[in-house]
């Protein structure tokens, strides 16, 4: 029994939705033109619920500003959220909601590259732009979504260097077992391939698994220098615990393509955390102006103990922002016109610093940044500017040719 | 070498583990042959009592091993008395109440507390085997499942109330007859069977996900153990759960932990095709 | 007249009104509601077919089935890999019937030949559905795949072709179209039904659920037609799944899994064991439940569930339609009596069970 | 002391048995239920089996109709060997049992329950004239369409023993047929066991003395799992260990 399915537990059908959150609106310019409808789709609760749970408030913190900056085109804009619970039948049940009956004007959400693959159909049948803001194993090429995530391209390659430097060149891989988990363990093999390293093992976990003792004596019998996971969700992260109950974290370093983006640093203590190296757009201990801004203005409207943001919530932030730029730069928010502005070289200035969204993949070139856990802090170790999502930037051009509609993987023969 | 003793070392957990899923639902099917499908929920709510126990400073220990039996074993009282107590001898209808049951409580803990997945860090550290690390927290679940079974088998074997209990499960007119308060008996043994199943939820607390639906991984499990062992709760659910542990742990470190799980269940369902009665249905039939 | 007269003509009528209501919502509902809930009854349309399935295995088979998802599980993924592969929905909708009929077949001797009692039989039922949502949930390697649909494990198959009118793959039923299918297929199930119950295979299967023993010694083999019933549910079940993958256009794992399986036992329950008409009300009502509860998060939906099966099991074990049906059967008793005046009023014995 | 069993039957002409039971035992664990039993009946036989409580003629029945599969010994219905095969196997090869507590089918109608007996790979209109022949001869007709559950018990006796008739058997075991009937209906029990006997073979176990006398010709007396005598009724009935049995005192 999956923790997902689980935790999607027995209300199979519609369970709780978010309800329609109505933006209060700022009577400054008498804004009572029909308002601009944004859907949400994120897990408010369930595996995904702690990471779910920020992006939401990110999502409503985002709506705010606009609304406050006077909304679009003289139109206020209200924000549709549906809480999906981290169960993939109520990811299908409220997309199609959002697009035929809310009829709303774009979509920003999907967490797990799960729940991206099983709405992307339905938005692109019913015509719905999409903006899918979650870090993830890159590949996904097509005309109506645009990903502002952060993919292994910008980040794992990152991690398996600073591994091959520092570690040693055999490594064991632990994964989510599902589309992510798959596809970041292939990309991982390729880089340690690349690298002149070799992986030892690969071992997939469905989500619901939390008893960890077989993995970690696997691992110890192959003997890595290093391991490399890509584990999903809050039950998953009972193998931190567990490596670290095991007394392992001396013996064998890790490194991580998920870790930290929920609260690991404030459940866990410092001794689990420590030294496990991750690599993303965007850090809560940035100390940039822009990032500043963006932790106190949420600390303002949800409370000081608003410590865990991670590149998920700059990255829902950033969604947002790109398609408010393209609809003022479009002047309309049909859809074809929003497409065209985004894939016309669309920069913006956000709390990760300058972003642009590149036209041929729909991706986003974006710094990322190296950084371990310090006693439940996060220590910055390497800048890398402006990295270009090559992964997804070798096969995918949306614009010399708009109707290709495909997932492209790494092929590891090559 | 050291292989061979981490992964008898892992086996004997998993054997101490499934003996601790097993047990509460040994009593309270075994004995009062309620098939009792909110077992897993029981467990649940000894793992919160453990995780908001020891969150509010409760000793580690006392909030893993003393509280969650307690606490677990009053609301089996309250569940025997209001619902259970009217259904004895509709085996269909206990199946579907305490299924009723398991809902509720999954529901009812995720309206109070979210349906977010806690967790409380194991409370002793490691040790090696050769040179694999292993979890002390092991041997305290080992030393809990031997600690409950000897217990279940003392209790059973020499004290009156276990004589008492025996017999009228065997014979509840007759136990009137001579004087015994069969309800009294029924609510006895039911808030034992939740008390354990609450006290196997403390336990595994810190090496699972704590969150209202984590009963449902369990209840599987525990219920085609129960029905491999047969009609004696401590040697049946001792003997199955050996049988399915060793298959559980070697094939899990063969392959996946999936693929060990579906294992188990696939082991157990050809045994109770070939002794429908359960091992000790067939074999040891005078033991407990 | 015998007071068996009403008993019979009342089920005849039931039968004809429940056609009459199936037909009037069959053509009804498109002009009555929006896209999004036409969407939403034919989820309700292929939950009810659901629901038949364990209304007939449990309530007329005496069957205690624990595990009726595994098969709509393997009826909805026998359609997705079978329609991704060949394009014309025509024959996987077959096989969304005949896959899981093939399980129910082996499950189905490996249990009834083998000795295991009632009890046994649910958790067994219920242990096999478990093994199976844990196998389809670790396929989402690429190398799950079959021909080119890929099993997807825990992301399940996203984007299934939809049903479309046999011979011509390319055009793919709308979500109008997808409602006739869903509700002409419940209605087509329900008179099937009906008719096996009223068939001669029928009667001895409801005798043996009456009295296995007394079957057995009129020469009926038990085991062979609990096999069969079993069976017969198994494709009802299967073609739910395929309804079910065509409502959302998307499957997953969770159809396997135990939350499935306790609701259909919910909608029968409270529809009403041994009746056709009260597992498809009684899945109705409960997914109307669900999603209400579902809209407002103060109160989680399986609270409400949970305490719907108890107050179920300990106030109306019977369900409502039975209570339904004996009311209107002492209605129509006392009736004729006031009119003609008799004067035995305490001698309206006859009443249906 | 086993009797010796009557080879020709009261019509003098050699009689090939319709059932041979050789040295049949059934034991419960440390029980010996019924203990080295041979029994033979003939063709169109009628046999009354009497003896106290838990002598083990029951149990005999349950060998006889499959319920239970005998620790030793053989049985043969006719040149087929019926040891350890299934109830429903034995049921075709045309043997009804009406069983001590009555197993009928509360549920269904009187009609609906003779219905399915007497179905079984029948044309419908073969079925339709055996259910009624069968309900008018036990003139059960009157409340044919009542469920089962809801009739006396004296009236389910009578449904279970048509359920039986329409299965048109050629043996017919009779397991306490007039427990809890009236006088009346005691009577019209035994009359129709002599008609029915004018063509079928019964075995027909009671305690209802007077009863046995109005329909026996032959009787075996089972004692502790043993046939204690086989004889004419007169003979059985006037026999002190017989007498000595049914008071307790256990027999030579």
């Amino acid at each position: 029994m999956s923790a997902m399915d689980r935790r999607k537990v027995l209300k199979l059908a519609m369970a709780s939705a978010a309800g329609t959150v109505a933006m209060p609106f700022v009577a400054r310019k008498g804004l009572a033109a029909e308002p601009i409808k944004l859907g949400s789709l994120l897990d408010g609760s369930g595996a995904l619920g702690l990471e779910g749970k920020r992006m939401i408030e990110t999502t409503e913190y985002a709506v705010e500003q606009l609304n406050k900056a006077g909304g679009l085109l003289g139109r206020p804009i209200q924000l549709i959220a549906y809480d999906t619970q981290s169960s993939m039948q109520l990811y299908t049940q409220y997309a199609q909601q959002l697009a035929l009956k809310d009829k709303v004007d774009v979509i920003q959400g999907g967490i797990t590259s799960a729940s991206r693959e099983a709405i992307r159909p339905i938005f692109d049948r019913a015509r719905t732009l999409y903006f899918y803001n979650t870090q993830y194993e890159g590949g996904v090429c097509d005309r109506n979504v645009f990903c502002t995530g952060s993919t292994p391209a910008q980040t794992v390659n990152h991690i398996v260097d600073y591994a091959l430097k520092t570690w040693g060149k055999k490594a064991y891989i632990i994964a989510a077992d599902y589309n992510y988990g798959h596809i970041t363990a292939s990309w991982m093999t390729k880089f340690m391939k690349d690298g002149g390293g070799s992986v030892l093992g690969t071992d997939f976990f469905p989500l619901d698994v939390t008893n960890f003792s077989s993995a970690i004596s696997r691992i110890q019998q192959a003997q890595p220098d290093l391991v490399l996971s890509a584990l999903v969700g809050a039950n998953h992260s009972g193998f931190y615990r567990q490596w670290d109950a095991a007394g392992m974290k001396s013996k064998i370093p890790v490194g991580s393509s998920v870790f930290g983006l929920g609260d690991e640093l404030t459940t866990m203590d410092p001794s689990t955390t420590n030294g496990i190296i991750t690599c993303y757009g965007w850090y809560n201990d940035l100390d940039t102006p822009a990032s500043k801004a963006f932790v106190a203005g949420m600390q303002a409207k949800f409370g000081a103990d608003v410590t865990d943001l991670s590149e998920l919530d700059t990255a829902t932030y950033e969604g947002i922002l790109f398609w408010a730029e393209a609809v003022k730069k479009a002047g309309s928010i049909e859809r074809d016109k929003v497409i065209a502005a985004l894939e016309s070289g669309l920069s913006i200035e956000s709390p990760t610093g300058k972003v642009t969204m590149d036209g041929a993949t729909h991706h986003t070139i974006r710094n990322t940044y190296l950084a371990r856990p310090k006693d439940r802090k996060w220590e910055i170790l390497a800048t890398f500017p402006n990295s270009f999502p090559a992964d997804t930037g070798g096969a995918c051009d949306l614009i010399k040719n708009p109707r290709t509609n495909k997932q492209f993987t790494p092929d590891l023969k090559g | 070498m050291d292989l061979a003793g981490l992964l008898a070392f892992n086996v004997i957990t998993g054997i101490a583990t499934l003996v601790l899923i097993t047990l509460g639902l040994g009593v309270i099917y075994g004995m009062m042959r309620i098939i009792n499908l909110a077992h897993g929920e029981f467990m649940m709510l000894g793992a919160y009592t453990a995780v908001m126990a020891s969150g509010a400073g409760v000793n580690i220990w006392i909030a893993m091993l003393v509280l969650p039996p307690l606490v677990v074993g009053a609301i089996g009282l309250i569940l025997e008395r209001t619902v259970i107590r009217f259904l004895y001898g509709r085996m269909m209808d206990t199946m579907l109440a305490t299924w009723g049951i398991s809902l509720g409580l999954i529901g009812l803990i995720t309206t109070l507390y979210g349906n977010v997945v806690r967790g409380v860090s194991t409370p002793v550290g490691s040790f090696d085997i050769g040179r694999y690390g292993a979890s002390l927290y092991s041997l305290v679940i080992v030393a809990t499942a031997l600690a409950a079974l000897g217990a279940m088998f003392l209790v059973l074997r020499f004290t009156k109330f276990g004589l008492i209990l025996r017999a009228t499960m065997q014979n509840p007119r007759m136990a009137a007859a001579l004087g015994v308060q069969p309800n009294r008996i029924y609510m006895a043994t039911f808030a034992l069977g939740a008390a354990l199943a609450g006290l196997a939820g403390g336990v595994l607390a810190p090496i699972s996900g704590v969150s209202p639906a984590m009963g449902a991984a369990y209840i599987a499990r525990a219920f085609i153990t129960v029905l491999g062992g047969g009609p004696a709760i401590v040697t049946g659910t001792g003997l199955a759960s050996s049988l399915f542990g060793v298959i559980n742990e070697l094939v899990s470190f063969k392959t996946t932990p999936v693929i060990g799980d579906v294992a188990l269940l696939v082991a157990a369902i050809l045994l109770i095709r070939v002794l429908p009665q359960g091992i000790t249905g067939r074999y040891l039939r005078r033991s407990l | 007249m015998t007071s068996a007269a009403p008993a019979r003509r009342l089920s005849a009528a039931g039968f004809l009104a429940t056609l009459a209501l199936g037909l009037a919502i069959l053509f009804g509902a498109p002009h009555a509601l929006d896209t999004f809930g036409l969407v939403q009854c034919t989820g309700f349309a292929a939950l009810a077919m659901f629901g038949l399935s364990q209304g007939f295995v449990w309530g007329f088979a005496g069957v205690m089935c624990f595990g009726q998802a595994a098969f709509l599980g393997l009826g909805g993924y026998a359609y997705a890999v079978a329609v991704l592969n060949m394009g014309d929905s025509s024959v996987p909708v077959l096989l969304s019937i005949l896959v899981p009929m093939l399980f129910a077949g082996l499950l189905g001797y490996f249990m009834f030949y083998g000795r295991i009692s009632d009890a046994y039989i649910g958790v067994i039922t219920l242990t096999v559905s478990v093994i199976l949502f844990q196998l389809v949930n670790a396929t989402s390697g690429s190398q799950y795949r079959i021909g080119v649909a890929e099993l997807g494990g825990f992301n399940g198959i996203p984007a299934i072709p939809a049903l479309n009118a046999p011979g011509h793959p390319d055009e793919p039923l709308d979500i109008e179209g997808i409602w006739y299918a869903a509700m002409g297929a419940l209605i087509l199930v329900y008179a099937l039904l009906r008719g096996i119950l009223a068939s001669r295979l029928g009667r001895v299967v409801v005798a043996i659920r009456e009295n296995e023993t007394r079957a057995q010694l009129i020469g009926y083999d038990p085991r062979l037609y609990k096999l069969i019933a079993f069976m017969i549910a198994a494709g009802v079940a299967g073609l739910a799944g395929c309804l079910y993958a065509n409502w959302g256009g998307f499957i997953s794992p969770t159809v396997f899994a135990l939350p499935m399986s306790a609701q259909v036992i919910i909608y029968v329950l409270v529809g009403g064991l041994g009746t056709l008409i009260g597992p498809m009300l009684g899945a109705v009502l409960i997914q109307a439940l669900i999603i209400a509860a579902g809209s407002q998060s103060a109160v989680d939906s399986n609270l409400g569930l949970g305490l719907v099966l108890v107050g179920f099991v300990l106030l109306v074990p019977q369900g409502l339609v039975p209570v339904a049906r004996s009311l209107g059967l002492r209605l129509l008793e006392r009736r004729p009596r006031r009119v003609a005046g008799t004067a035995q009023d305490g001698l309206a014995t006859g009443s249906a069970r | 002391m086993n009797a010796p069993s009557p080879l020709t039957g009261h019509h003098g002409a050699p009689l090939r048995p319709l059932v041979e039971a050789r040295g049949v035992t059934m034991r419960f664990g440390g029980v010996t239920a019924v203990a080295d039993v041979d029994f033979t009946l003939g063709e169109v036989e009628l046999r009354c089996l009497i003896g106290p409580n838990g002598a083990g003629k029951s149990t005999f029945f349950k060998i006889l109709t499959g319920q239970l599969k005998p620790t030793e010994g053989r049985i043969r219905l006719r040149d087929t060997d019926i040891t350890g095969a299934e109830p429903h196997a034995i049921a075709r090869l045309g043997v009804g049992i009406k069983t001590q507590v009555p197993n009928v089918f509360n549920g269904l109608s009187v009609h609906e329950n003779v219905f399915v007996a007497a179905g079984r790979r029948k044309s419908i209109a073969r079925t339709r004239r055996i259910v009624d022949e069968t309900l008018t001869r036990l003139n059960l007709t009157g409340i044919a369409g009542r469920t089962v559950g809801q009739l006396a018990h004296g009236q389910r006796q009578w449904v279970e023993i048509a359920t039986v008739l329409a299965q048109e058997p050629e043996l017919i075991l009779l397991d306490e047929p007039a427990a809890g009937m009236t006088h009346e209906e005691v009577h019209r029990t035994a009359e129709l066991i002599r008609e029915i006997n004018r063509t079928h073979a019964l075995i027909v176990v009671e305690h209802d003395m007077p009863f046995i006398r109005m329909i026996a010709k032959t009787v075996t007396v089972f004692n502790q799992g043993r046939i204690l005598m086989e004889d004419t009724v007169d003979a059985v009935l006037a026999d002190a260990r017989v007498r000595d049995v049914y008071l307790g005192k256990q027999a030579a």
